[in-house]
């Protein structure tokens, strides 16, 4: 249920328009998004264990939850880098693969965004992970989607004042608008 | 021997107006001799022959005037006597250049050069005693290559390499080209000498089991050969094909007489063990074995509503297109578009002053009526393209990508299989120029190759 | 107050100790022109480039399987800067820009052909040789025009142009034009012969009005064959670009009014 | 100085140089004559009304089309008919009862936003009557909510959907409990659902006119049979192992025979290839009966056509033909 939820109904893209910018910057092509996607889904995941713990163990016994936004950034940076750094040495070609999409993540609102809404919901550890799993994969998704949609524009010839970006908006927005359909289809708390 | 339906339809294909009734009844008539022939050194497909004459030079009929150029080539003879006026580069229907042999065959016989004796040009052989090397050499010297119109050499064909057995020898009469009869009649007046021609073919190629292709819709063609091979011996069958356009195409007609499926490119028929040969080619083997007599003229259909009386014509190589207008009685009304072939796969040409090949099968006069525009509508992917395609490829694609300028996805869509067949432009709703854009995409993708092999090469050459 | 800000200094000083470590220790080597690519390029990670961010796109530089010159954000400085690290531009000879060898206009050239189908010379050229009588002269369907990286090239009255200013010389126009009709020329030269036809006057006049028929008058009146200023080629004057011509008076002085001084067109960039 | 041009030029161009004579207009012009029993079957149980609001939807779409080629500088693709096909079918998918402004407000985002903005027929990524109606749906949910009976001046009533609905949550339909039972007695007649006589979107009600236009289509090779017949399909085996209402039930009512044959075929916004296009009709059965079972909105039809119409190219590139002789 948190599953379907997170991937369909409550779309961080298309529904709570988070980490809009790789959703536009990464979409040009299916390869790329495909790649981006994985990269995110691996971040988030780990990032949101980590999150979990900070807030749990050190941020909410001494009463610190007003600086968790802070505290989450600087912990999920750092954790981009490290992951980078480590993966380029001991798993080169999982490294190539994402790699070159780890810097982007380092300051995506989605990551962030995954992690507030756990620290919000307090939800125990696995369901956050979980949850933060399911919205990456939703965010992949509709990636992968929109990229599908991209790919199909480019051989399309709009007027001039629409070329690139502005028709990327649109059509997230009409994609956004196709998504609204699964609005109540999973009744959740999120 | 047996007349057999053909039980393997290939997916794809269409059903164009085939106007075949034009000229369908018109027996094959000869063509004098015009005044001026344009003799192309680029007949048949691979590199064009050598031009070995020059301006000046007296020229006799079957005389040797390009020397085969390679592998993949074919010499050209006279195809009549004459002098030659110039030698220069003149355009293909292709819109390719290619040196060419100006013949006035109008004008005076020297007085040191004497007639030639009334013989054949070359010496008759007798096809039972002659060994397979000296059949080769014949049809090598004859300058025969295919001449359903790609024009492969047919000696080359004939001879596929020891390891690759021919087991069977397919006879393509499908002609499914509209407008097209040359091979019909050739089919109805020649049967004899296409039989010899597949006897003395199957000779050489080992003995394979024969089929002879023709489609459904000509069945005095079925009759005739039905007659002519009636007391052959051995394993041949007529399979009659559905009518289906390109049904002519050597992939599909393997398919639907054997049920063989050719593999992609660089692969050929050989390697499934099939040969595929022109009922005209057939004939012209026979004509050169035992008549020694080269191939220097070939049956073209003057067809379309524009020419006054279409025609099936018997002309020699060389003949420019306004003498054969001029043979079926000139023009009925001015043609809007001219076309050196079928309307499927023919060229269209901007000047009658070309002249005919081996592999003209037909010239074709249209009138602004028939003409159809292209256009640069954007694609609706109603799918047409696709259900037509014959080789299964996704032609509305290919055509986006290639107005997008994106080679590369042309090719990740296997735009290199694309027979050319023009079924995909045939029934497209917006009048897009599919097939075009599949040429352009081959084109800049051989030229891509043909780049990176220089580049290789010159590699190699600095190591 | 005092814990959170201790708290936060904590995180920050552990992570940093973490990726400094990390950093020494695991880091790989790699060629060390991806980092100088990548220092040259401005970093704003917007994609424009077709590849994810500034490094991917320098990594692709490196290996060259990436045109230079496609980051918008950066523009020329940028990509000059990265040709100096990549050592592409290492011989320095003089500027050579594009040079089309044809002036046969729609007015003045014949047509022999209403062509329909893909706005593309080499398209049009494979269709009975192109609908231009002359098979020498330019279609104008814009193949160069559509390679050229730099917009330098544009169609004006069924011939393409070049923007002297805008040309980098890269020959990507050269060699797709199939007439072959585009040769690169010394920025330098202004005196240019605008035909590529080698047939005899005749049969040129019948094709097009302004075609080279051979005549050699350039020849004679930039002080003849001695001076070296021309060559021939069939009934097609050439430049000799090692030694070009630089009296104006002769462009005035050519019968078949195919030459010109400075034909570059110039955009009003 | 200019040499002297013959007069007649022929036409120089690729081969082919025969065509089978279709064109983008007859296509657009098939599906109109195949709509045309559907919006008589409509005029006949709605009235003046439904009269009025394709009348306002189509001349919108025209005037839209229209306007936005001159404000593109491009050349007027009115006549291809596709602007009055998409007026036609957003008008098919509109109650009777919505107010005419909104109506006119639909079709210009159907044209304007979903269509012309990508650069006209061929372009659009979302089907832009779908498009349109989604548009309205979101923004104008009580109008676009608010239905006529048929035959019948202003008297609300709900749709069979609305009403069928509960039945998923009901525990059996054999032995109803009193509320599935009055929820069982708001499903019209079999007949009434063939013929059209019941609440619903002008177009969508007459089962029978809606399978005659797609016989049509199917007879003229407009479509073919994947599309309609995945989408059916699995629309029916979804409600049978649902249960809930009589399957036929659900496969009459509320959008799904419209979406089937008219909508989800739209060429530009579903697959290209044969297997794509049964995936996209099964998909677009399974998301539809999902969102009737399960969603906020009564009816999924035109939410799960869209949402296909965006995997779309993914479908087609992963459903590409092997060329003949490929291993």
């Amino acid at each position: 249920m948190i599953f379907v939820g997170a991937v369909l109904v409550n779309n961080f893209v298309l529904s709570r328009f988070l980490g809009c910018c790789p959703f536009l910057g990464v979409s040009k092509k299916l390869d790329t998004a495909l790649g981006m996607s994985g990269a995110v889904v691996f971040v988030m995941t780990v990032a949101s264990a980590v999150t979990w713990c900070l807030d749990h163990w050190l941020l909410a016994p001494h009463g610190l939850g007003y600086i968790h936004t802070l505290a989450f950034i600087l912990v999920i940076a750092s954790l981009v880098q490290f992951i980078d750094i480590a993966m380029k040495r001991f798993l080169p070609p999982l490294h190539a693969a994402l790699g070159i999409f780890l810097p982007l993540i380092t300051t995506n609102c989605a990551v962030l965004g995954a992690a507030e809404i756990n620290c919000k919901q307090g939800s125990g550890f696995f369901e956050s992970v979980f949850f933060s799993f399911s919205a990456a994969v939703g965010f992949g998704f509709a990636l992968v989607i929109f990229s599908g949609i991209r790919e199909k524009l480019e051989h399309a010839d709009p007027p001039r004042c629409f070329r690139g970006i502005a028709l990327a908006l649109v059509t997230g927005g009409l994609l956004s608008l196709a998504f609204m359909g699964f609005s109540g289809l999973v009744k959740l708390p999120y | 021997m047996k007349v057999i339906k053909s039980q393997f339809e290939f997916k794809g294909g269409v059903h164009p107006d085939y106007n075949k009734e034009l000229a369908r009844d018109q027996a094959i008539e000869n063509l004098p001799v015009p005044e001026e022939l344009a003799i192309s050194m680029s007949q048949h497909l691979g590199a064009p022959a050598k031009c070995i004459v020059k301006a000046g030079d007296w020229v006799e009929r079957g005389q040797v005037i390009g020397e085969k150029a390679g592998f993949i080539s074919v010499l050209v003879r006279a195809s009549a006597s004459g002098r030659v006026k110039a030698v220069e580069k003149r355009l293909g229907p292709a819109g390719g250049k290619a040196d060419c042999v100006i013949l006035d065959t109008a004008a005076e016989r020297p007085a040191d050069v004497p007639a030639p004796s009334a013989g054949p040009v070359l010496a008759p052989l007798d096809w039972r005693t002659a060994s397979k090397e000296d059949l080769l050499k014949r049809v090598e010297e004859a300058g025969i290559c295919g001449m359903g119109g790609a024009g492969f050499p047919t000696a080359v064909k004939l001879n596929p390499p020891p390891a690759k057995r021919c087991e069977y020898l397919i006879l393509n009469g499908a002609e499914c080209e509209p407008y097209l009869t040359a091979d019909y009649r050739v089919m109805l007046e020649r049967a004899p000498r296409i039989r010899l021609g597949v006897e003395i073919m199957r000779k050489m190629l080992g003995g394979p089991a024969v089929r002879i292709a023709i489609e459904a819709n000509k069945p005095e063609a079925i009759l005739a050969m039905e007659k002519a091979f009636a007391d052959i011996e051995g394993n041949v069958q007529i399979v009659v094909l559905p009518v289906l356009y390109p049904q002519g195409s050597e992939k599909h007609q393997i398919y639907a007489t054997v049920k063989r499926i050719v593999p992609e490119p660089p692969a050929l028929p050989i390697d499934v063990g099939c040969v595929v040969e022109n009922v005209g080619t057939a004939a012209a083997i026979a004509d050169a074995v035992e008549l020694g007599e080269p191939l220097l003229s070939r049956v073209t259909t003057v067809s379309g509503d524009a020419v006054a009386n279409p025609k099936n014509i018997q002309a020699p190589s060389g003949t420019k297109y306004a003498d054969l207008v001029k043979f079926c009685g000139g023009e009925k009304v001015p043609p809007a578009k001219v076309i050196s072939g079928g309307t499927m796969m023919g060229f269209a040409v901007s000047t009658l002053e070309i002249g005919t090949t081996k592999t003209t099968s037909g010239l074709l006069l249209l009138s602004r009526k028939k003409v159809f525009q292209y256009s640069s509508h954007p694609c609706i992917n109603c799918g047409r393209c696709l259900r037509a395609c014959p080789m299964n490829l996704n032609p509305a694609l290919i055509s986006k990508a290639v107005d997008a300028n994106d080679i590369k996805a042309a090719e990740d869509a296997h735009v290199m299989d694309c027979i050319e067949c023009g079924a995909c432009s045939f029934g497209c709703p917006a009048y897009r120029t599919i097939t075009q854009s599949c040429r352009r995409a081959k084109n800049s993708i051989r030229a891509r190759i043909a780049a990176e092999k220089a580049k290789a090469a010159a590699a190699q050459a600095k190591q | 107050m005092m814990i959170a800000i201790s708290v936060i200094a904590g995180i920050g000083l552990v992570a940093a100790a973490v990726l400094a470590a990390a950093d020494r220790y695991l880091s790989v080597k790699e060629d060390p022109r991806i980092g100088m690519v990548t220092a040259a390029l401005p970093g704003a990670n917007c994609g424009g480039c077709g590849f994810p961010g500034c490094d991917g796109y320098a990594r692709a530089l490196v290996a060259g399987t990436a045109p230079n010159g496609a980051c918008a954000a950066g523009g020329e400085a940028c990509a000059k800067a990265i040709a100096k690290i990549l050592g592409v531009e290492a011989a320095a000879t003089e500027k050579r820009v594009a040079l089309v060898k044809c002036c046969g206009t729609r007015s003045e050239a014949i047509r022999v052909g209403d062509y329909n189908g893909i706005c593309d010379c080499n398209v049009a050229a494979s269709t009975a040789g192109g609908d231009k009588g002359c098979t020498y002269g330019c279609l104008g369907y814009g193949a160069c025009a559509n390679v050229c990286p730099k917009g330098a090239i544009s169609i004006r009255d069924g011939l393409a142009k070049v923007d002297k200013r805008l040309c980098i010389g890269c020959g990507k126009c050269v060699a797709v034009c199939p007439k072959k009709l585009i040769e690169l020329v010394p920025a330098s030269a202004t005196i240019h012969v605008l035909c590529n036809n080698p047939d005899k006057g005749p049969a040129v006049r019948k094709v097009c009005g302004v075609g080279c028929m051979g005549c050699h008058l350039c020849e004679k009146n930039s002080g003849g064959k001695e001076a070296g200023h021309f060559t021939f080629q069939g009934f097609l004057a050439k430049v000799n670009y090692e030694n070009p011509p630089v009296d104006g008076q002769i462009v005035a002085k050519c019968p078949a009014k195919c030459m010109a001084e400075d034909p570059h067109f110039e955009s009003g960039h | 100085m200019k040499p002297k041009e013959t007069a007649e030029h022929y036409i120089l161009s690729s081969s082919p140089h025969t065509h089978a004579n279709a064109s983008v207009s007859r296509i657009m012009l098939d599906v109109i004559i195949a709509l045309l029993p559907t919006t008589a079957a409509g005029i006949w149980f709605f009235g003046m009304r439904a009269v009025f609001v394709i009348a306002t939807c189509v001349s919108a779409a025209l005037v839209t089309e229209a306007l936005c080629r001159m404000a593109m500088k491009r050349e007027s693709t009115v006549g291809d008919l596709s602007a009055v096909l998409t007026g036609l079918l957003l008008a098919l998918n509109l109650p009777s009862s919505i107010p005419l402004h909104l109506a006119a407000i639909g079709s210009v985002f159907a044209i304007a936003v979903a269509k012309q903005v990508f650069g006209g027929l061929g372009m659009n990524p979302f089907n832009p009557a779908l498009a349109g109606r989604a548009f309205m749906l979101i923004s104008f949910t009580g109008p676009m909510t608010t239905w006529y009976k048929p035959c019948a001046d202003a008297v609300t009533t709900p749709t069979p959907l609305a009403a069928m609905k509960p039945l998923f949550h009901a525990s059996s339909v054999s032995s109803p409990t009193p509320h599935a039972a009055e929820a069982l007695g708001q499903i019209p007649s079999v007949w009434n659902m063939l013929i059209g006589n019941m609440p619903g979107c002008i177009g969508e009600v007459s089962a029978i006119a809606l399978a005659t236009g797609g016989a049509y289509l199917l007879w003229r090779k407009v479509i073919t049979w994947h599309i309609p017949a995945a989408f059916i399909a699995t629309a029916f085996v979804y409600s049978l192992i649902a249960g809930g209402a009589p399957a036929y039930a659900q496969i009459l009512t509320g959008g799904i025979m419209i979406g089937a044959i008219f909508m989800a075929t739209d060429y530009v916004t579903s697959p290209i290839t044969a297997t794509g296009k049964l995936i996209f009709g099964f998909g677009c059965g399974l998301l539809c009966m999902l969102i009737r079972q399960f969603g906020s909105y009564p009816e999924g039809c035109s939410f799960a056509i869209l949402i296909m119409n965006a995997l779309a190219p993914l479908i087609n590139r992963w459903t590409q033909p092997k060329p003949f002789g490929a291993k």
